[in-house]
């Protein structure tokens, strides 16, 4: 069968019409599943079940073991214990990836993983190449990933000629969710973090697809550290901690405090915007960086100010030349931007541009900092220790010091990251979106670092595609298409008020 | 398997260079001690040359400096005629290193300020150090000097004092990758250029120096070969091939990121003494080129994947990034004088 | 509510990734022009013929080197094995067709034993064709010490075919690049390829082999490597295992020119023919300017240089 | 390529000669093309030639560039064509092809086997017997050598190693310690026979290929007392020879440079419609004891010893291989200038 005789869209007769999660059969369970890593027990003897029909939310903190067990489902890796269950049958336990059990359950990864110097299409076709016909399938993937791209994110702007390369982060990720359901039967779709870098636009229409999958009786398994956005699709919510599941309820009548709880975690207030933002007036503060009507490269007429010790946001819906203003401010080399003093940048894109995969978690972490600390370029190596000693014991970087840099989890990552550069001396840090796919604990220690390092005197220009992130910001800049479209400060900065600055003006005036 | 325990791919340098030693030593039955020693006065010339093209293939993928044998060549020339011309030795060397760092200054305007792949730009640069090899080389009159050439052929004990002053330079460069800020630079823009520059790294300047300090060492070798051989405008064709097999053999991760400065020696000993044991046993050139080859990949394919990171399959793994480098033609032709 | 910033992006996108090629085009006819103006029989059919046959072997053993780039390998070892291969060719194919033709698939099958090795023993490619490079060497000196032998009549017809009114090299160069224009940038074979070297986990993950694309890939690379030595021995008429070392260089400064990479997941086939022709022309151009005899070299450099240099300037003005 | 019109006249009934040499990385082809430069400008202002040009294939001797040279120089229809090859094969097709265009070849230094050029070399048989034969006498007959091939696989080295091999045979007293692959080059056969020095008896000879400087600094390397060597007859060994005052049966003997020239008469004599043998044999170049101090200081350290053929000595040289009689013997140096 192939996918363009697939049945969709909502035209599309669901195979049963009983939405009863507790009634319907389970797609996939696994029983007492194990898996180590080295030293690392990933998995500690994990027992879930996923329902056909059904949406489950799985939540959990970084490192908690959820792309690992997804990769266990998803028939990718063998476990070392256990017994894992597709459509009732036992799978043997030596596992290879494409095995025959596994052909209906499809995942879409956290990091995406798609071939960037090859065509959209031609990604298809190797995820999807059994319903492809063997000739003119260039024709048939185009034709099939261009419909459900249609259904998925309407307006999505992804050709299927277009080399994966030059699509952005979002499109990326909606092109990686196409694919995997593009299968002639679906069982179940495992969806890893897949809104991290989607707009709430996408995510909304992503999430109505999902709805009319589970109508049609596909289960999806649905990763998020958005508490809230999982708890209003779901159906059902799985937690997991160190490794296994520790609960598993229907996702109604739960709140998000209770899911933060049986995370495993003392609610510590997360709503908590940290330390009040400063009271200093931003107009009294010394400039250290300025973009003036900065324009060319995606900008238009862009003017920027950080003062010394503020916190300042780039808001908006993700790439609307957020990135490009934090490019000129850590390249200063046009005439229209000034930064005095020292930067440091703290990447988004950590398997691209953030980790160095041969070092351990001190020395990935001190790279920066090395060169203030040096004498004559020569290393001082007890300075250095205290200062890892310090920053891993701050943050809480699971694994120490000594760690492999790949080890760890992509939260704990990103904490190296961020400690990489607030360790060094840099007068401004510029945040590139660090916080996506990070748990929330994480998240508030981060947010009262940036916090106390602002009330230190260091200046921060934060973008986050998050909008809530925005309120421990003392000065907000919402970018749309380019331009700065507000500015709000203080009491103005609201998720509800980036939201409406962004989209007012995206509905009037398209150009 | 963490990278803690991850193979020691260097030691297989060592562990052929001693089988091919004591294979020498059964066939001959005579002059062990003396067959390291002498080993040893040819060795250093390649790890001069090694060093430098290690420091270059740890910048990462893609780099790599091709232009070491004509570096090498033509710094011999420059070395013999400053040295003629002021009657210095050390005015000399200083002048073959000087000849070293101004081919690598194009390379490295090519590779920076035009973006040209450095296997390119360094190719590009080594042919226009050729011309000037054999423009200088043309009605050459001066000759190498003979307290040098003494000096590279002193051996007190057996120990030849090069070899003792190499082991040094060996050992500064250890510390250059570990205790300095610029070394510790270029093995993070090894492993991940992007990330090392967003780490506030001065990727360029690291590059710049980088390929300056090879072509630096290349003109040193060329110095001393000079000396030690006599400057001719082919002196350094068989240090390319050389150089980055002795590199990789010992250990240096090709894709860049880690560097094993120790493990050139190792491999620069096995070619050296491989070079010797089919001398004494009088292969062909056929048999020669057939046992170098499949030792080479006996060793590589022996050692395994020890080069590479975790390949724990399915977690997403930084691109495997291509090795690069070229290579010369391995004979020099038919013409008995060729 | 995007997509009307994006829609912009995709022949942008376009054209930079064939700019580099176009500057190689351009190159190669200036390159011509140049030629014609010093030497006006350059543009009739014998002189396209002259100036064109020598690029025939180089541009083939290209897009070898080029198969093996895409999947983010390199091959130190092209020139020898092309070089073996007009040994072969020169002795065995003549002596006993059948025994030679064996001789020439098992070389194929060694190239993709080369290349399933690399792949399961996890070493860099650059080492082990290098270290491949020393064995073709010594096989082709183990066959055919000194240089000599005779090629089969019918390749040999081939080497001095010259049909009236159209270059017979270009032949040879359209329909091999066309070949490999369908195998690597059309099929599906080419996609596996090119996942490979694009983002192996994404193939694995799919259940597709990294192993078989690999193999794949050094097959094909096997096979136009036979196919470029079967042709320079139809212009050399014999066997020389050392007459295309200088292959190995020129053949990954050819796949650079024409818009190929050392990352690996990109085939340009045609970008592949027009830089091996263009390097192949430095020599003619060399010869018909007068340019002082220890210079050339450098004026070789310079050139190469230059049109790298000109894909810069392009660059930045599409960007 | 370095090309030059004779005085403006263009190239009228007086004719264009090329040249192709397949590498130039080394002193012997420098040495050489220096000659054939020099000599050619001659003959052009004696108006014997219209005009010249030299084309050098870049790179490590590549027959493949060289094919691809021989073929743009064709399109410029030069009237004859001289070539030192890259490959002694690789270049008959290519060769063919010009002799169908009506232009005479000349191929020099190595044999090739294309019936429709001329060939004008040394023998390699004689340059041989020239390295082996005073350096056996030198050693009494008896002692250990050390053999040092050429270019393993090149046509001349086999003739070469078979004329060895003979003459060792004829002294059943001579052992040979070890076989080495110096490659004719003097920084090779130093690093080839220092890694064999360690693990032979003491050593009384060396036969080489004109490598003798590199192979005496192992000898100094390894502390070891220089024995008998063929040295190459560039200025750098002879001098050196001269300075260490050996005299133990070294040799210094290799091919002649100044084919090239020879090459150009014959191809300007051929073009005059002259009667000349397809294949000539030239002497090759030895230097002895008692003309070394006249060489060693006539030579820069990198140029080698040619001789000085002229366009009458190379008729009578013509001569002498037509009537099978004793070869000229040019003058050397102190004579000569
Ligand atoms: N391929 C691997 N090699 C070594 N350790 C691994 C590997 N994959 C996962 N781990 C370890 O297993 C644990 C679970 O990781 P996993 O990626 O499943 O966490 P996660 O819940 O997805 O976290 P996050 O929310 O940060 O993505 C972590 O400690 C991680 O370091
Ligand atoms: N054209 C090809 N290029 C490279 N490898 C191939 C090719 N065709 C088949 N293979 C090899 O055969 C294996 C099966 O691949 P194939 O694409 O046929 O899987 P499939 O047909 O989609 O799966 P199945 O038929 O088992 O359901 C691959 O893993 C690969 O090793
Ligand atoms: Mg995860
Ligand atoms: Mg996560």
């Amino acid at each position: 069968m192939h996918v363009d005789n697939l049945p969709v869209g909502p035209l599309a007769a669901p195979p049963s019409g009983d939405r009863e999660p507790t009634g319907a059969q389970p797609v996939v369970t696994a029983r007492q599943v194990t898996r180590t890593y080295g030293r690392t027990r990933a998995l500690t003897g994990v027992d879930l079940e996923v329902r056909a029909g059904e949406v489950l939310g799985l939540v959990g903190h970084n490192g908690a073991g959820k792309s690992t067990l997804m990769r266990v489902l998803a028939g990718l890796e063998a476990c070392d214990e256990g017994v894992v269950t597709v459509r009732g049958q036992e799978v043997p336990r030596d596992v290879r990836p494409g095995a025959a059990e596994f052909r209906a359950v499809r995942m879409a990864y956290q990091e995406t993983s798609l071939c960037p110097d090859l065509t959209v299409a031609e990604n298809i076709w190797i995820s999807s190449r059994r319903c492809l016909p063997r000739l003119r399938w260039r024709r048939a993937a185009s034709a099939a990933v261009q419909r459900r791209l249609d259904e998925m994110f309407p307006g999505h702007g992804v050709v299927p000629r277009d080399r994966v390369e030059a699509l952005t982060l979002a499109r990326r990720q909606m092109v990686e969710i196409a694919r995997a359901s593009l299968v002639d039967r679906l069982d179940l779709l495992i969806l890893d973090e897949p809104t991290e870098s989607l707009g709430p636009d996408a995510a909304r229409s992503l999430y109505d697809h999902v709805r009319t999958l589970t109508a049609r009786g596909t289960a999806v398994l649905l990763i998020s550290h958005r508490i809230r956005e999982v708890l209003s699709v779901a159906d059902r919510v799985a937690v997991m901690r160190d490794g296994a599941v520790v609960a598993d309820k229907p996702a109604a009548g739960l709140s998000e405090d209770d899911v933060l709880v049986l995370m495993g975690a003392e609610v510590a207030a997360p709503a908590d915007p940290g330390p009040a933002p400063a009271a200093v007036p931003a107009g009294d503060r010394p400039v250290i960086a300025e973009l003036r009507a900065a324009s060319g490269h995606g900008l238009h007429d862009v003017s920027v100010r950080v003062g010394a010790g503020e916190v300042v946001g780039l808001a908006g819906l993700a790439g609307q030349g957020q990135q490009e203003v934090l490019e000129r401010l850590w390249r200063p080399v046009r005439k229209d931007t000034t930064v005095l003093g020292s930067r440091a940048y703290v990447p988004g894109d950590r398997q691209r541009s953030g980790v160095l995969p041969l070092w351990s978690v001190a020395e990935n972490l001190i790279v920066t900092a090395m060169r203030g600390l040096a004498r004559y370029g020569v290393r001082r190596r007890a300075e250095e220790a205290a200062a890892v000693r310090s920053w891993v014991d701050r943050l809480a970087i699971r694994g120490g010091a000594d760690a492999g840099m790949t080890e760890l989890s992509g939260g704990n990552q990103q904490k190296v990251i961020v400690a990489r550069a607030f360790a060094s001396t840099a007068d401004l840090v510029l945040l590139d979106d660090p916080f996506r796919g990070v748990d929330v604990h994480t998240k508030t220690d981060l947010y009262s670092l940036i916090r106390e390092e602002a009330a230190n005197g260091r200046s921060v220009v934060w973008h986050s595609s998050e909008n809530a992130e925005m309120a421990h910001c003392d000065r907000v800049y919402v970018l749309r298409a380019g331009r700065v479209v507000a500015e709000l400060a203080g009491e103005e900065i609201s998720e509800e008020r980036i939201i409406a600055v962004s989209f007012a003006e995206s509905t009037e005036a398209p150009q | 398997m963490t990278l803690r325990t991850l193979a020691r791919p260097w030691i297989w340098g060592f562990v052929a260079s001693a089988l091919v030693w004591a294979t020498i030593l059964a066939l001959s039955s005579q002059g062990g001690g003396q067959t390291v020693s002498l080993a040893l006065s040819l060795a250093p010339y390649l790890v001069i040359v090694g060093l430098g093209q290690m420091l270059v293939i740890t910048a990462g993928p893609g780099n790599i400096d091709v232009s070491v044998a004509p570096v090498i060549s033509l710094a011999g020339f420059v070395a013999v005629a400053a040295t003629a011309a002021t009657g210095s030795v050390a005015v000399g060397v200083l002048a073959g290193i000087g000849t070293g760092l101004a081919v690598a200054a194009i390379s490295v305007l090519a590779i920076l300020g035009l973006s040209i792949p450095p296997i390119i730009a360094t190719l590009a640069a080594g042919l226009i150090a050729s011309s000037l090899t054999l423009s200088l080389a043309d009605g050459f009159t001066a000759v190498p000097d003979e307290g040098l050439r003494q000096l590279l052929n002193l051996r007190p004990a057996g120990v030849p004092v090069l070899a003792v002053a190499v082991a040094v330079l060996t050992a500064l460069v250890v510390a250059l990758l570990s205790r300095t800020t610029y070394g510790r630079s270029l093995l993070a823009v090894g492993q991940s250029r992007p990330a090392a520059e967003r780490a506030g790294i001065p990727v360029a300047r690291v590059l710049a120096a980088t390929y300056l300090a090879s072509g630096a060492l290349a003109g040193l070798a060329g110095a001393l070969l000079a000396a030690y051989i006599a400057p001719s405008p082919d002196l350094g064709t068989r240090y390319l091939l050389d150089s980055v097999a002795v590199v990789v053999i010992g250990g240096t991760l090709i894709s860049g990121g880690r560097a094993v400065p120790v493990g050139i020696w190792g491999s620069a000993l096995f070619f050296i003494l491989l070079d010797g044991l089919v001398n004494l046993v009088g292969w062909s050139t056929a048999a020669q080129n057939l046992l170098k080859g499949g030792l080479v990949l006996f060793v590589l394919f022996l050692a395994g994947g020890g080069t590479r990171r975790d390949a724990t399959t399915s977690r997403p793994r930084r691109r495997p990034r291509p090795a690069t480098a070229a290579t010369a033609a391995t004979t020099t032709g038919d013409n008995t004088h060729g | 509510m995007t997509n009307l910033v994006v829609a912009a992006v995709p022949p942008r996108a376009q054209l930079r990734r064939l700019a580099p090629a176009m500057v190689s085009t351009i190159a190669m006819f200036a390159m011509v022009a140049v030629c014609a103006s010093l030497q006006s029989d350059v543009l009739t059919v014998t002189g396209l013929t002259l100036i064109l046959s020598a690029t025939v072997p180089l541009v083939i053993a290209a897009q070898a080197q080029m198969m093996l780039m895409s999947v983010g390998d390199i091959d130190l070892g092209i020139g020898n094995f092309v070089g073996l291969v007009t040994v072969i060719t020169a002795t065995k194919l003549v002596s006993s067709p059948g025994t030679g033709m064996l001789f020439l698939v098992g070389l194929v099958a060694a190239y993709a034993l080369l290349g399933a090795l690399i792949h399961l023993r996890r070493v860099p490619s650059l080492i082990a064709t290098l270290g491949a490079s020393f064995v073709w060497l010594g096989l082709g000196l183990f066959v055919l010490p000194t240089p000599g032998g005779s090629t089969p009549t019918w390749l040999a017809t081939f080497g001095s075919w010259a049909p009236a009114g159209f270059p017979a090299p270009l032949l040879p160069i359209l329909v091999a690049s066309a070949l490999v224009w369908l195998l690597a940038s059309r099929g599906s074979v080419g996609v596996r390829v090119r996942a490979f070297g694009s983002n192996p986990v994404a193939l694995q993950r799919a259940g597709l082999s990294p192993l078989a694309a690999r193999v794949v890939a050094y097959g094909v690379a096997g096979a136009l490597g036979v196919l470029a030595g079967l042709l320079l021995a139809s212009q050399t008429g014999g066997g020389d295992v050392s007459s295309a070392s200088s292959y190995t260089l020129i053949t990954v400064a050819a796949v650079i020119l024409g818009g190929g990479s050392f990352r690996g997941g990109n085939a340009v086939p045609w970008g592949v023919a027009i830089g091996g022709v263009t390097l192949g022309l430095v020599s003619v151009v060399l010869s018909l300017l007068d340019v002082p005899s220890n210079m050339q070299s450098a004026v070789q450099g310079a050139i190469v240089l230059a049109v790298l240099a000109g894909r810069v300037v392009v660059g930045k003005v599409l960007r | 390529s370095r090309s030059n019109d004779g005085g403006g006249s263009g190239s009228g009934d007086k004719p264009f000669i090329a040249l192709s040499n397949g590498f130039i990385g080394n002193g012997w082809r420098q040495t050489m093309i220096a000659k054939f430069e020099a000599a050619a400008t001659q003959a052009q202002s004696d108006g014997l030639l219209g005009k010249f040009k030299v084309v050098n294939a870049p790179g490590e001797n590549s027959a493949t560039e060289q094919v691809a040279q021989i073929k743009s120089l064709l399109l410029q229809k030069p009237d004859a064509l001289l070539i030192d090859p890259a490959s002694p094969t690789a270049l008959k097709p290519v060769i063919q092809q010009a002799c169908d265009a009506g232009i005479k070849v000349v191929v020099f230094d190595s044999a090739i086997d294309a019936p429709c050029a001329h060939v004008l070399l040394n023998s390699f048989k004689d340059w041989a017997t020239a390295a082996a034969e005073p350096l056996v006498k030198g050693i009494g007959g008896k002692g250990t050598v050390i053999v040092s091939r050429g270019v393993v696989g090149s046509q001349p080295e086999e003739e070469m190693y078979k004329t060895t091999q003979e003459i060792l045979a004829a002294n059943p007293e001579v052992k040979v310690a070890a076989t080495v692959n110096g490659m004719c080059d003097g920084a090779k056969a130093q690093k080839a026979v220092l890694g064999v020095l360690s693990s032979v008896p003491k050593v009384d000879g060396v036969i080489g290929c004109g490598d003798g400087y590199g192979v005496a600094q192992a000898f100094s390397t390894a502390g070891k007392p220089i024995p008998a060597l063929t040295f190459e007859t560039n200025g750098r060994a002879l001098n050196y020879w001269n300075d260490s005052k050996l005299d133990n049966g070294s040799v210094a003997v290799m091919s002649d440079p100044g084919q090239s020239v020879a090459a150009l008469w014959e191809a300007i004599d051929l073009l005059d419609g002259k009667d000349i043998p397809k294949q000539l044999t030239f002497p090759i170049v030895l230097v002895e004891q008692k003309d070394l101090g006249a060489w060693a200081s006539a030579l820069k350290p990198d140029e080698y010893a040619a001789w000085p053929w002229t366009q009458d000595l190379f008729r009578k040289q013509v001569e002498a291989v037509k009537t099978g009689g004793a070869p000229v013997q040019p003058p050397i140096p102190s004579a000569a200038n």
